[in-house]
């Protein structure tokens, strides 16, 4: 949908007069500046955007956009914009979701949407709570959690959604922060670059039930201890003082080290986000469950060689037409063998 | 009624006769469906009515030989105008044990059944749970008995074509076909055309099956095995030119049409289930129509792909059974509530839960009627016969278009797989269905209606200065913006009520076939059309003053069905369910509608019928 | 009826009244609810007889001091009898401009209206689209209108605690508690006992709360704000020990008892939705009873997941609301089909589609009926009350496991939340609920049933002998083994039918309240119970002949509901919906039964019903 | 479960009098077979034996087990099983399902149930096909696979049913074939050994309606060429002579060596099946994908360190319990304030 001579859209252009109904301190204002500061920037025109969201606190941003928008029922966004894509692959199409919105009831058409390689970008604002319905706890949730649905803890331990999407054969897989907004917009533009799906989990604070649940990741001091950027073509590095790395072992594992003596940035693994397998982003998507492993962040994996489903029925469809020529309605009632009764 | 001519060029009798009733029965591997569907096409294609009932076993593979294992196929073929595949049988092919027990209690007295005796071994007969070998037990004595070594018979005239046994056998059918064309006179070259264009790709098959198929003519001609042939002339159909139609493929190929003349791309979202999936398969071959079929995860992803589609700006539908329907009831809110054009199709089958998932049944005409949360209205309509599924098919894309409401559609297994000769529309016969997609932001609100059908536009995405959202909260009218006061809830509550009952503005009145008015109404709806058609006919010729109103608008009904009932004694409601439509009419109308109710999945006999219709006229 | 006396120990009056009814409204953030409890425990536990209704923002988080943040708590109390949380208000208590502007409409001419006089800033106007100030408009002349500096006078009762200014506004709700006690005679234990408990771990938090308690209550005492205070007596309400419950509690708490007395481990399988959540948390809170809470990852596995437990012995239970209710409804037809006990709780809430989450509806009793796919019958019960929701849960769980079947009990969003003073029964007073699992290997048969009941037994695995396969094929009676032949299957239906029919056989005849005949009978079922006593009892003391049927068994009906009808000139059903139990009446008894339907996501109001009686007497 | 003084169980005991329903040439009966002789083996009960199915060919299975049976709705087995294995842990709960039941419709319920670490064993009858609606393609069909509704070719790419459970976080995966008797009897009793949620995916051919689906790895001459066999602790090699193997990359990728000149068995990868992380038998998963490369067949994944979910539940009841005494009726109905009306 580029198109040199578009009027410059703005930042404004993408804001509607329904006052934005977060708790005050909520992270999804954040992405929702983001997102908004993001759309001006890839050249499409406004008509051409939807968004489509599920039922959660995270879903009502469709409503603060001024693009065409779908605030559909719990769980089902993936499903109805595959619907809306498929039927006008034109359209630039979002989903706005949340970690049960997309995780628990609609865990199902995620992963099959990320299957198909359905062209739709999906925004999981992840904070590890059912926000909306005011507080119990979610496949994002750690164990042993305590909420107002799991007063002595959770018993079930989380999905972890890049693996998940990984293992669902996600073509585009990347994680941000709300509050890094920079580096939001970055991952962003990433994912609207991709032609086929792309999921991107986006940390989110539900400051009301579940604050500070990535404080160690935010919170200034520890932040760089606890986070590693992953840039395609750089060394994995991180620490306050970018003197650790992660470091392939001989049994193809991997392990942090300490940088200096002896060892140097080139002994690090160099990330390479577009490999063609998947089981190098797999590898990285576990590695914050590992004590002293830090949390990556950015694009884990953006391989776009795949055909996107919508493409492929479109193709088909013009195949059968370049072929049989278009359908006839005449030709077609009269199909078969037929007689005449005078 | 049948008067005899002599047959100079052999001793064999001819006998002209209006109408017989033929049935093949046999192991789910015997190709009974293929044998009997190719017996429809060639009398129909003659000229004669028709109206078949193919009956097949439950989806799952049952034991070779055995009675779950029994596929039957029964054609009712005339030269008078007919509705039901008739209540009994005049010619029973059987294949095997199995097929004869389950089958021989619906041949008439004195009936032909012609049995393959090559398949009456101890094994068989064991398979088929009998002990003693119905061939030799007299049990057969009421009947015209043919035994025919169909196995032998077949391998021998195939024998020179270096076929393996297996194969040979599989052609066994068609041996059988051939004699049954004899036997009616019929010509073999439609079945001869098919073969040919069925096996293109592989010859010697071709080959082998036609030789079957003339080896069995031939055999009667030569052997005289039957003392008698019969003639049925065509029937006196109203003009035009026909074609043989299943349920399934006439509302498949409705909705195409419909797609074509609002020129709009159809969507399919739908998960395959029987009795329905044939919808899919159909549609997935359209596509030099364009036609986009998505075979989804689920039924709710079906039905919510549908919804996206159709908010895109497509004329989208999805198509499930029962159970299917049951998990597809809160995302019909959603387009209630976002007043998107939908049309979803309930093959209904035979339930609760998975039930009896390729037997019919009429039970899910409440289901659709109330089945959502809160005060959820859709308009409903049920096609009377397979044909009338494309015109119900084309009638449920108008309304849905016309007013921006979800609309559904009841059909049930009997129709989707029975056949019956279809007129074909000529264009000019074919609806406009005029769409206008909403284009200028000039006052645009994504609730603003519509006066006359309160419908609200129809903006897609892609069209600049018409950006807005909508979705499943109660919202304000006009704007559409996000609302809960309690007077404007009220307010939608009952806007979408008036949309759906101003659909009947576009309903004729209806006429009840019969008498206008007398001592019984009898009311029906959906696919018991025929047998109920086939009944009150008889019943008026033994002179009863009986009228017939069958509904094809359940909701909203047409405006003058209370008149109408009004107008006879009594009220009868045979329903294939406990009493679902006559529910509705005692609710709505106050009348002391009696049901006739038969839940044994399968439709209903014409004289069941005409008991139940002179025990309440107390005679 | 208000009598004076004068208290001589200070110039105020002292008025004794009957009855109050008090409304808390401020932001979503202001504490509203827990000031509102609080002083329904106060008023309940000194014994008046009391009804509430708490009514808060969707959802979703709205901006602070805006009008869709508003949250509202009104409490009826009285030394009378009474049934609603009154139709106007008595005393509003304003937190901020939007609270004032959004309940001002209720309160009552010359009311008392106390609102937080430091938040009408000129920002606070605006954030409730306010132009003008309405403390200075005259807008409120018809009001006693008593402004405080509820922030200031709070944060300078608590300044010497050291907490931040933030902190000490939160505790300003209890300020103006403080005044309302004072303003009602109440004392303050309770609320102090509550305080201590709730904030054990933060002591200065504990203080600070209860400082601001007694400030507000001091306040008045010196200021003499209030020229009147008032005293409501305590009422007669029959002996017992009583404690405040509301619906969602006393629901959770019937079935941990019905679990008790019947023996069985208790499990829910849930997925959170509002309004019926609470029911999760609360059932989560009981491990000490070994309830299990299963958190589903959707409304599909919280329901199978039950029947899932229900085949293997325990009680088993899923809650949700409408939309969940939608996606539940295959997984009924299985529980119908394998004939299982299992209780399913819709707490029903404004639709359709997401609709509005937090508001109160009546809408889902014809899904609840018929919103399945096929013949698939299931009790359906209704509690009348916030504490009926505890022996209605009893009741769900008796008939469930005596008769082997689903049973759905439809709460909603007003009885959920709202809290009335429940009698407290002696454990005497609970039934016993006597289940037997199957044991015997002798003559088992897994649908061989009981003759009265109907119920096939409950043969849980890990019981040695009684191995044996269920799922939703339709099957043959008695051994439970797949059977698709036509009679069986009509046979299954009636049966299925019959089963819960025979529910009817341990419901006692319905008494209508007031006339036992006459001109009018008021049909209800619900929570629409309490506004139409009153109604009821209102219009007889004007000497009306008129009954009041209400009906908390809604499948099956009491036998004797027909022959009620007809004791009466005219029948009136009013409902929260578009008229649903109305159709049933119709359809059951072809009674002309009239509708008053209110679909507002709100309760009825008194004057409402009794307006509509009045017309319908022609008066 | 196990107790010593059990009747010896044999395989008639789990046989039932219901004629099985299968087209003849199913591989379903294979599968049957199999279960029935490795069941007697488990010194369980029999009456403690629990199986559980969808809708579909392969869902039938329980009708044929002399064992309880639940043969529920479409999809719906994992959580039905996952109701009475958390009501009643004692007993030995065992899914049968299909590629469509477990995959399509069901996926969600799948995915939540690994996650979950519920003590259950899930047997996927993978035939690429929906049976029993006759021939529709299902999520592991191949890309382009024509058939009953795809006839111009499947538009999508089909999930990995082991990358998928492992992406959802599955402490046993596992894989196997009809045809191989053997080797199914000793990977089904790897799953019964298994404390936490099993998944095995069972390759099958459906003869009806994608017959040879999967030929090449079963027919004779293909089939060491095209299988690796997964033995804990042994080396990964492959070929009719054994004479390839799996080796590691330095850049942590594995490659597939001819053995001989140079390379020993002592070069290749050593499977680990107990490896405590999901990633390095994400590797093994996808690795048929590749040219050149075999098909896994065994354990991938055998980790079993974590709480099952019944157990955590039932540990918090009863520490509960302890705590505060069991459950008091009356206590509990005059819970909070009370007041006495005289
Ligand atoms: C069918 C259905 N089930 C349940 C709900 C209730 N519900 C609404 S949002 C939600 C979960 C919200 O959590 P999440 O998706 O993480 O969004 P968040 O509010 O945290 O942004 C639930 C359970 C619903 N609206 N519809
Ligand atoms: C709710 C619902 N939707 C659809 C169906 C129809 N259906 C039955 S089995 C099946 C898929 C079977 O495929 P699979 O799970 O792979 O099992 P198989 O027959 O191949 O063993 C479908 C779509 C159904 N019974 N219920
Ligand atoms: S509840 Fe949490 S997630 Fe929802 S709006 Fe408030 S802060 Fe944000
Ligand atoms: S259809 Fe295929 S899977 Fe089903 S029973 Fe027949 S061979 Fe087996
Ligand atoms: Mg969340
Ligand atoms: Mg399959």
């Amino acid at each position: 949908m580029t198109t040199a001579a578009l009027p410059p859209l703005t930042k404004k252009d993408f804001q509607t007069d329904q006052e934005v109904r977060w708790c005050p301190g909520c992270g999804d204002y954040a992405i929702l500046a983001a997102v908004q500061a993001v759309f001006p920037e890839l050249g499409i025109k406004r008509e051409n955007f939807v968004v489509v969201s599920g039922i959660g606190c995270s879903s009502r941003f469709p409503y603060y956009m001024n693009t065409y928008g779908f605030h559909t029922i719990h769980g089902r966004a993936p499903a109805v914009a595959t619907g809306i894509k498929v039927n006008h692959p034109e359209l630039e199409v979002w989903v706005a979701t949340g970690d049960g919105d997309a995780l628990a009831i609609g865990g199902n058409h995620t992963i099959h949407m990320l299957r198909r390689n359905v062209g739709i970008k999906v925004l999981l604002f992840n904070n590890k709570i059912y926000g909306l319905t005011k507080g119990q706890y979610s496949p994002t949730s750690e164990f042993q959690k305590v909420t107002k649905s799991t007063p002595f803890g959770s018993p079930d331990r989380p999905f972890n959604p890049v693996s998940l999407a990984i293992g669902a054969e996600a073509t585009f897989v990347a994680r941000s922060v709300d509050v890094f907004q920079g580096h939001l917009k970055e991952t962003l533009k990433a994912a609207a670059a991709h032609k086929g799906s792309a999921f991107v989990e986006i940390l989110q604070n539900c400051n009301i039930f579940n604050d500070g649940a990535w404080f160690n990741l935010t919170e200034k001091e520890a932040r760089s201890e606890h986070v590693i950027q992953l840039e395609h073509g750089k060394p994995l590095i991180f620490g306050k003082n970018k003197d650790k790395g992660i470091r392939r072992k001989p049994d193809g594992d991997i392990e942090v080290v300490a940088l200096g003596n002896g060892i140097s940035e080139s002994d690090l693994i160099v990330h390479d986000a577009h490999h063609p397998r998947p089981s190098y982003a797999f590898l990285l998507s576990h590695m914050e469950h590992r004590p002293g492993f830090p949390t990556p962040l950015g694009v884990f994996r953006a391989w776009d060689d795949l055909p996107r489903y919508e493409d492929v029925m479109h193709e088909q469809i013009q195949a059968v037409i370049a072929k049989k020529g278009p359908g006839d309605l005449s030709k077609l009632l009269r199909a078969g063998d037929t007689w005449e009764v005078k | 009624m049948s008067s005899v001519t002599e047959v100079p060029a052999s001793k064999l009798r001819r006998e002209v006769i209006e109408q017989a009733v033929i049935r093949f029965a046999g192991d789910s591997g015997d190709g009974m469906q293929i044998t009997g569907s190719q017996f429809t096409n060639t009398v129909a294609l003659y000229g004669n009515d028709i109206a078949t009932f193919p009956d097949y076993p439950a989806e799952i593979r049952a034991p070779a030989g055995t009675e779950p294992g029994v596929s039957g196929y029964q054609l009712n073929f005339s030269s008078g105008e007919i509705h039901t595949p008739g209540d009994a049988v005049d010619v029973l092919i059987a294949m095997n044990p199995a097929a004869l027990k389950v089958n021989m209690a619906d041949l008439k007295a004195n009936g032909i059944l012609i049995v393959n005796s090559d398949s009456f071994k101890e094994t068989d007969l064991r398979k088929a749970r009998l002990t003693v070998n119905p061939l030799e037990d007299h049990s057969l004595d009421k009947f015209r008995v043919f035994p025919v070594e169909l196995q032998r018979l077949t391998r021998s005239s195939l024998q020179h074509l270096g076929l393996d046994a297996k194969a040979m056998d599989r052609c066994k059918n068609f041996f059988a076909l051939g004699m049954c064309y004899w036997l009616y006179n019929r010509s073999m070259d439609p079945t001869v055309r098919w073969i040919d264009s069925k096996f293109k790709s592989k010859p010697l098959l071709a080959e082998a099956n036609k030789l079957a198929l003339k080896a069995g003519y031939s055999y009667c001609e030569a052997t005289e095995a039957f003392q008698v042939s019969y003639e049925i002339p065509p029937a006196q159909l109203s003009p035009g030119v026909y074609r043989n139609l299943s349920g399934n493929q006439a509302l498949a190929m409705g909705l195409v049409v419909a797609a074509q003349k609002a020129g709009l791309k159809l969507f399919l979202g739908s998960y395959p289930i029987t009795p329905a999936s044939d919808i899919l398969h159909e549609l997935s071959q359209y596509k030099d129509f364009g036609v986009m079929t998505f075979q989804a995860e689920d039924e709710i992803a079906a039905i919510t792909s549908a919804i996206g589609a159709s908010y895109s700006g497509a004329l989208a539908m999805t198509t499930t059974s029962g159970p299917g329907m049951a998990l597809k009831t809160e995302a019909m809110g959603l387009a209630i509530m976002t007043e998107l054009p939908l049309v979803i199709v309930d093959v209904q089958r035979g339930g609760p839960s998975t039930g009896l998932p390729t037997k019919t049944e009429q039970a899910d005409l409440l289901q659709a009627l109330f089945g959502r949360n809160s005060e959820a209205p859709i308009p409903v309509l049920a096609p009377a016969t397979p044909g009338d599924c494309f015109w119900i098919a084309v009638e449920a894309a108008r309304i849905a278009l016309k007013y921006m409401v979800p609309v559904i559609v009841l059909s049930d297994g009997y129709l989707a797989n029975g056949a019956e000769p279809w007129r074909i529309p000529t264009l000019d016969e074919l609806p406009s269905i005029p769409v206008k997609y909403a284009t200028d932001p000039e006052g645009f609100m994504p609730y603003k209606r519509d006066p006359e059908t309160l419908a609200r536009p129809w903006a897609i995405p892609g069209t600049p200065g018409l950006e807005h959202r909508i979705g499943g909260l109660e919202k304000q009218d006009v704007t559409g913006n996000i609302n809960y006061e309690p007077l404007n809830h009220e307010n939608m509550v009952r806007i979408r009520a008036a949309k759906v009952a101003a659909v009947a503005q576009d309903i004729p009145n209806v006429l009840p076939a019969g008498d206008a008015d007398g001592d019984l109404l009898i009311v029906s709806w959906g696919s018991t059309f025929g047998a109920i058609t086939q009944a009150v006919k008889s019943q008026r010729e033994k002179g009863r003053k009986i009228g017939h109103l069958h509904l094809r608008h359940l909701n909203p009904l047409p405006n003058n069905v209370g008149d109408v009932l009004r107008r006879y004694k009594k009220v009868l409601v045979p329903e294939l369910n406990m009493g679902q439509l006559s529910w509705i009419l005692r609710a709505k109308f106050l009348v002391d509608a009696i049901g006739l109710n038969k839940i044994q999945g399968r439709p209903f006999k014409q004289n069941e019928l005409e008991l139940k219709i002179e025990e309440m006229l107390g005679l």
